[in-house]
């Protein structure tokens, strides 16, 4: 998609685990599943590698929508990671909720090594969620956006 | 402060086209600790890898960035390119420019800026990188095939003649597989039993090979190398040892009603059985919820006719726990349940089969003896009709999505044999397209339509109804005619989409090997390594990995063997140095680490620590780097950042937020 | 009180404990402090009176480092915290002494001086002995009066319960506190919009001054050393400089302690900006027992921690709720 | 237990039949159908395309009557069924159609397929219970084989009507079973009855009705019954004099003993 | 509109991906009145493809497809032919006013038993 002016273009930072969504972010790349350029992977072991410091310190610098991506519950390369990546986010999510956070701005989708369609398909879903909300200024240090 | 170059790769065109590569070189020199930029059609030919070994040299690098494909492709390529180079392996980082940007991308204006993000992020990931050595794990000389099919068998003699111990977990009584359920082969109409059955005997009868039939996997621990497995061997209730195999146990059982699953549920047969007569053991087992004896407490007649005193009702389940260095997953596939195609009517007649039921009619040990015959009135059909793609190449959530891959090669199978052993039976095939690729397929199926008088037609069935006289109307459309059919059979016979067996869903969780949405278990790469599951250590053999005939089959899972084989070889191997490790003086010894490490890598120690001059005993956590795999459950848990991950440490990830944020 | 200073005498006296960890008369009435006493003469500083809220289990973990053991005085509500804290192998069950004292519930100064009364001289009905139903307030301005309950701390009136969850004897009787719903405040801010919630939020954490009052003193935030004080994350930060660190702050705060937070609601009282940070701390534990069943961090060492802790079926983090 | 109950035109009119058998053994089955006010006709067909939104606001308004009463909706006539069962289905997961519809209604709260839309067969099946309507037979239908008739309109597509198994139901035999009579399975009760052509393809309509009475015929069915008007219709304008075809309702108010108390009505 | 207008237009009303047809002809297998149609169910989708909207148009299937949706149950790729010869019937009865049935003809179809919701679906069909 070419750019163009003016138009709202999101930072988006993907927390993908190494074993089934960096995998699964690899084959939508090999399948030439495009969704758009907003969306920067980060790649750690396993879901439950992703502290909420993470999460925060990106909303810190300016992302507008971070995204957790893991092995399917069941499916861990490391047995039970993303249950307990599971139980922190969901906690999380709801504190920023609470805190007045719109919901949209953070998400965890499961990814398998094999799903390179839902990769592509989370990730175009996610900017579109998020270009809806708009640029993030409730969690911003401000002195970041330019 | 690192020194760091940055090596910009055009993989041909695959970057280049869509990256403005030489604009990425010049972005990043401006970056902190870039001392070296530079960009190579191909960074991972021995030429490409030359230039970083050169620059490392010149320029003094103590840190490597590559701007390529996937880390998955060739961050080994580039690990080791940095060790001959003479620098730590782990000084390096790649950002996946190819995978995760030009080949999504097509604007290249957007494609470059995002390559440079990426090249950011990885350059302040190197900025804080350390070197780190890979320790070293023992590997167990002894391999766990899961399955006792085709598959598993060829896997676990090829591994055994290569003179390791290999032991096979079989969950019925007998190997054998669905192969064993076949009646004849295509392309050469071979009996499937003639080439099977000396292929058990042989895997039975070698001495590095241990059958565990009537068991299963219950439980898997560890890691490559040294995986720990219960197997739990099901109580037979008949004593191996004793038992001679004379049958006359079966004969004698009073309970006959069970329906018999080695012939599809199409006959019955006793409690006590032995699935097939060519068994591997020979030795029956109690069906308990069929024998009177479990039910009632009366009975008995086994136990008196057994002259060998081999039956033992009080037989209790077993646990072997038996340690591995490779697991070879070989579990197999069953055909999908029909109810989502009732239009088909195979749940209300008889004389609607599916393929594999159509196998045991036509075998001489099936339940007619091997006579074609109509099931509901046992007479000889005249008119039968074939469906191909019955829930094969479905997207509507009814059936499978993929093509099973052997239907068409079987049923031209079928085909023949009826033309050829009942000349007066007329044989339609309703299919959707033909395909025989592999040798002499095409030939094969040319073959039932030229010499047997088969008769294709294109386009699928939409119904079968059954009539008052017992007859079934087949309502299809010739496409290629564009008129609309109606056939009266007597048979119709649906070529069933093929299943990963069941039970691979729990093996997969046991081994943390990934499946896809069909339950196919992955490969660690669709082309490149397509016997090796991601899970290091797990290989895969047969339909447990996508639709397969039995030449395939045989193929890959001398292939698994292979690969198994090559790690069983090794004495030790490098293990992952990216492990958990803990800041004795931040450690609070709050445990809470240690219960969320899956692999019981933490414990605790009271050790003297020297917290700035103040010696204390302190209770600090302690990681064992040969159990931990390098997970990071442990560091978020800890709420002081104690526990840290060598290769992907807080300050790292967070330099890599910050650099795609900034 | 003076049967606690009776038995701590006694205790002392036989060689069962080495000192006391108690309340020590503050400068007002109403500002009694932590403090150890070493001596039967020490012992004649000794207070427990309504204003004791402070939760003597956190400065159990240095006296957990000293020579022989030490008596402390747990209310029903610190025994949590205490029990907490030996779950985490914070604290040596061996090196206390533990008394459970009754409460009847503790008092405010804030929620006095809103009252009106300015100018405090000294305040009566406070003691164990008292009532504890009205306040005698001498003023500079002459005598007032005030209701207790209404003066009660916030944390009093959602009372987790006055049984002593860990104790080696108990002395004084309690009485029941509870009259409000303790999650009824998290409620009201979860029906708000995003956009009230925000403001409310903002409204409460911009007053932040970052004096750290609330880590302090919170039994649950006792690492040895915060990771906001050091390098592990790039997050080290003395002052908020802007909205965001407020906000990082309380969240990591709170989060740190999510199933470990008893519920004492130290924070909230000692914050000297009145931030009502219980309301982050109380939605975790209303999240955890709402998600993952009730959960009371501190009662029982054996019971899984929640985060600690997973089930197959656990909801999904972008599973809205209902 | 208290329904909304939506009858539709065609049973205020020459269906009358099915409806006050319906409403008369609802009364000894022990739950009440209370006619929602001021309904109107369906549109006797679902509009298919994505862009249809006028037609489907009397679905809308009936299902919203239910809705702010709190009750499930009841239908009898299986066009009524599928059309407002659709439509309903549409309110829940299809957000243009649910906002669109939303904004020409321009309810007090927006309507998002809420309300549980429920066949009389279903209300027998899954509120009632077969077992307990055998119990309440007082004049069993023995000897009688009957062929369940179900058509199109109850089952397809059976993601969105989940009314039983397309291609292989069984709710009739087993309401059959329940009057005491024999259920005939015959393989083309689910094939269409020519429905909205036979206006003007009296022809066509007609072969496709001798093909299912021939094929019910064969496997011994001495009647037929149907939940559906057109089916009725169409199925007697084609043949009356070999298979008598009736409402379900009708055999169910003889069962149940009070066909002629019904018949006052 | 142009024809490709029109093949987009039937492409949105219908919310079917004609490219998900893989040819099987299971529809055609399926239909009831298949033999009454000139363009036949597993056509449809060709003729939207390559934009032949007049001959669709102006084909008899329009008028003679039940709306019975055993086609739309039995499509194992999800394709929906029913709900595209529907589509094309609403664009003709759109633009064209729809000339299958007139009111004046209306009497003499009728009789006795004839059920109204024959007649409000018969308009609701045919008519704008």
């Amino acid at each position: 998609m070419p750019l163009t002016e003016n138009e709202f273009r999101p930072k988006i930072v993907a927390f993908c685990c190494n074993w089934c969504s960096y995998a699964g972010a690899d084959l939508a790349g090999s399948s030439r599943l495009s969704y758009p350029a907003d969306v920067k992977i980060i790649k750690v072991p396993c879901s439950c590698r992703v502290n909420p410091m993470f999460i925060l310190r990106a909303f810190e610098k300016g992302a507008d929508g971070v995204i957790l991506c893991g092995c399917h519950p069941g499916d861990c390369h490391y047995s039970t990671g993303n249950y307990y990546a599971r139980r922190r986010m969901t906690l999380l999510f709801s504190m920023l909720d609470y805190l007045g956070i719109e919901k949209g701005r953070t998400r965890v989708e499961w990814v398998s090594a094999a799903e390179g369609v839902k990769f592509s398909q989370t990730m175009n879903e996610f900017v579109e969620k998020i270009k809806s909300l708009g640029e993030n200024v409730r969690l911003g240090d401000l002195r970041c956006k330019n | 402060m690192q020194r760091i170059g940055v090596f910009v790769c055009h993989c041909g065109s695959n970057i280049a086209a869509t990256v403005d590569v030489k604009k990425v070189v010049e972005t990043v020199l401006s970056e902190p600790g870039v001392c070296h930029a530079e960009d190579y059609p191909y960074m991972c030919s021995e030429a490409g890898q030359m230039k970083i070994l050169e620059a490392v040299k010149e320029k003094k690098l103590t840190g490597i960035v590559v701007c390529s494909c996937s880390p998955r492709m060739h961050e080994a390529t580039f690990r080791k390119a940095a060790e001959r180079a003479g620098l730590n392996p782990y000084m390096v980082e790649i950002a996946n420019i190819r995978e995760h940007c030009s080949w999504i991308h097509k604007d290249m204006e957007e494609a470059t800026k995002k390559a440079v993000i990426l090249a950011r992020a990885a350059i302040a990931k190197v900025n804080l990188n350390t070197p780190l050595q890979a320790g070293e794990s023992r590997v167990t000389k002894r391999a766990l095939v899961i399955g006792g099919g085709i598959a598993g068998i060829q896997t676990a003699l090829d591994i055994a003649d290569a003179g390791y111990e290999v032991d096979i977990v079989e969950k019925t009584p007998s190997i054998g597989g669905r192969m064993s359920q076949l009646d004849k082969t295509f392309p050469t109409l071979d009996c499937s039993a003639c080439i099977l059955t000396p292929k058990m005997v042989e895997a039975a009868a070698h001495e590095k090979i241990n059958i565990y039939t009537y068991s299963e996997v219950d439980k898997v621990t560890g890691f490559v190398g040294d995986f720990t497995v219960d197997i739990r061997k099901k109580a037979r209730s008949v004593d191996s040892a004793k038992c001679t195999g004379c049958g006359v146990c079966q004969e004698k059982c009073p309970s006959k009603k069970s329906l018999n699953e080695f012939n599809r549920g199409l006959n019955t047969r006793s409690a006590i059985y032995t699935p097939f007569a060519q068994a591997i053991p020979n030795v029956p087992v109690i069906d308990r919820d069929a024998c009177i004896k479990f039910k009632t407490g009366k009975c008995g007649v086994c136990e008196k006719v057994c002259q060998a005193g081999a039956i033992d009702y009080n037989q209790k389940d077993e646990i072997i726990t038996e340690k591995y260095g490779a697991i070879v997953v070989a579990t197999g596939f069953d055909t999908i349940k029909l109810d989502n195609y009732d239009e088909y009517a195979y749940n209300q007649s008889k004389d609607v089969i599916t393929s594999l039921e159509l196998e045991r009619i036509m075998n001489a040990a099936g339940p007619t003896k091997g006579h074609l015959e109509r099931l509901s009135d046992g007479k000889a059909p005249k008119e039968m009709v074939f469906i191909q793609c019955v829930g094969s190449r479905c997207s509507d959530n009814r059936g499978k999505s993929y093509c099973s891959k052997i239907c068409c090669m079987y049923t031209a199978k079928h085909a023949m044999l009826i033309r050829d052993k009942y000349p007066d039976v007329n044989v339609t095939v309703f299919y959707i397209d033909v395909r025989t690729p592999g040798k002499n397929f095409d030939e094969f199926y040319r073959r039932a339509v030229e010499e047997y008088g088969v008769n294709y037609v294109k386009g699928q069935v939409g119904k079968v109804a059954p009539l008052p006289n017992g007859k079934l109307l087949v309502q299809g459309s010739d496409l290629l005619d564009n008129k609309q059919i109606l056939k009266e059979a007597d048979m119709v016979v649906l070529a069933t989409a093929i299943e990963p067996e069941a039970s691979v869903r729990q093996i997969a969780t046991m081994l943390t090997a990934s499946i896809d949405t069909n339950n196919f278990l992955t490969e660690a790469h669709p082309k490149l390594r397509p016997v090796e599951s991601p899970t290091a250590g797990v290989f895969l053999s047969g339909v447990c990995q996508g639709p397969k005939d039995i030449p395939e089959t045989v193929a890959q899972a001398g292939a698994a063997a292979v690969k198994a084989i090559g790690l069983l070889a090794k004495d030790k191997l490098t293990t992952n140095p990216c492990t958990a490790k803990p800041d004795e003086l931040l450690c609070n010894g709050c445990s809470q680490c240690a219960n969320v490490c899956p692999y019981g890598a933490i414990t605790y120690e009271e050790k003297e620590v020297n917290d700035h001059g103040i010696r204390e005993t302190r209770r600090v956590a302690q990681v064992n780097g040969a159990l931990c795999q390098g997970c990071g459950a442990c560091t978020v848990t800890c709420p002081s950042g104690a526990m840290d991950l060598q290769g992907f440490s807080n300050r790292q990830i967070i330099a890599e937020v910050d650099a795609i944020c900034r | 009180m003076q049967e606690l200073v009776n038995r701590a005498k006694e205790l002392l006296a036989n060689g069962t404990v080495q000192r006391v960890l108690g309340w020590k008369a503050g400068d007002m009435a109403y500002n009694p402090e932590p403090s150890y006493f070493e001596s039967e003469a020490d012992l004649s500083e000794f207070v427990y009176d309504a204003f004791c809220g402070a939760n003597l289990s956190k400065y159990m973990i240095e006296a957990s480092k000293k020579e022989g053991k030490t008596l402390v005085f747990l209310k029903p509500c610190d025994s949590y915290s205490f029990n907490q804290l030996l779950k985490e192998h914070r604290v040596d069950r061996d090196k206390a002494y533990i008394i459970g004292v009754g409460c009847k519930g503790k008092l405010d100064i804030e929620k006095i001086k809103k009252e009106g009364i300015k100018g405090i001289e000294s305040i009566s009905g406070i003691g164990m002995e008292d009532a504890c139903d009205t306040l005698k307030i001498g003023t500079l301005y002459g005598d007032k009066e005030c209701s207790y309950q209404d003066v009660m701390l916030e944390r009093c009136h959602v009372c987790k319960g006055k049984d002593h969850v860990v104790f080696d004897e108990t002395l004084l009787e309690s009485r029941d506190t509870v009259d409000s719903e303790r999650f009824h405040e998290v409620e009201k801010i979860e029906k708000m919009s995003p956009e009230e919630k925000f403001q409310f939020f903002q409204k409460e954490l911009s007053k932040c001054i970052r004096c750290n009052a609330c880590r302090n003193v919170c039994p649950a935030c006792s690492c040895r050393k915060c990771v906001f004080d050091s390098t592990k994350f790039d997050s080290a930060q003395k002052a908020n400089v802007d909205p965001f660190q407020e906000k990082m702050f309380h969240i990591i705060r709170a989060f740190h302690v999510a199933g470990r937070c008893t519920d004492c609601g130290e924070c909230s009282r000692v914050c000297p900006q009145g931030i009502r940070l219980h309301l982050f701390n109380r939605k975790f534990i209303k999240d955890i027992n709402e998600f993952y069943g009730d959960y009371t961090a501190g009662e029982d060492i054996n019971q899984e921690a929640p985060l600690t802790h997973f089930e197959f079926s656990d909801r999904e983090p972008n599973e809205e709720r209902g | 237990m208290k329904y909304s109950y939506y009858p539709g035109c065609t049973l205020k009119n020459k269906a009358k039949d099915l409806d006050r058998y319906a409403r008369t053994c609802a009364e000894v089955l022990g739950f009440e159908l209370e006619e929602i006010e001021n309904w109107q006709c369906c549109g006797g067909v679902y509009p298919l395309g994505n862009d249809e939104i006028a037609t489907k606001l009397s679905s809308v308004r009936v299902l919203n009557d239910a809705k702010e009463k709190g009750q499930e909706l009841v239908t009898v006539c299986s066009a009524c069924y599928h059309v407002v069962k659709r439509v309903n289905d549409d309110m829940k997961h299809v957000d243009d159609i649910r906002t669109r519809a939303n904004n020409y209604m321009n309810l007090s709260e927006p309507y998002s397929g809420e309300t549980n839309v429920l066949h009389y067969l279903e209300v027998l099946r899954d509120k009632i219970g077969f077992d307990k309507l055998k119990e309440k037979v007082t004049n069993p239908l023995t000897g009688k084989k009957i062929g369940a008739y179900y058509g199109c309109l109850l089952l397809r597509p059976g993601k969105v009507m989940a009314f039983d198994n397309p291609e292989n139901p069984k709710i009739m035999e087993d309401f059959i079973r329940a009057l005491g009579a024999e259920p005939v399975v015959y393989p083309y009760r689910n094939e269409c009855c020519g429905g909205y052509i036979s206006l003007k393809e009296k022809e066509m309509a007609k072969s496709m009705c001798d093909t299912i009475t021939e094929s019910a015929k064969g496997f011994g069915a001495d009647m037929l019954i149907t939940a559906c008007p057109l089916c009725m219709y169409n199925l007697n304008k084609a043949q009356k004099e070999t298979l008598p075809v009736y409402y379900f309702t009708e055999l169910l108010a003889e069962a149940l003993g009070v066909k002629e108390e019904a018949e006052k009505k | 509109m142009s024809h490709r207008n029109y093949s987009e237009k039937i492409k949105e009303i219908s919310g079917v991906n004609p490219y998900k047809c893989m040819k099987c002809g299971k529809c055609s297998a399926t239909c009831p009145s298949y033999n009454e149609m000139d363009i036949k169910p597993h056509q449809f989708v060709s003729y939207v493809l390559n934009e032949d909207i007049e001959a669709l148009a102006d084909s008899k299937s329009l008028w003679k497809c039940l709306s019975c949706f055993a086609c739309v149950e039995r499509c194992p790729r999800d394709v929906k032919p029913g709900k595209l010869i529907d589509a094309a019937r609403q664009i003709v009865v759109r633009e064209r006013g729809g000339d299958y049935l007139s009111a004046d003809e209306i009497p003499e179809l009728l009789d006795e038993e004839l059920p109204q919701q024959l007649l409000v679906s018969a308009f609701r069909r045919y008519k704008r």
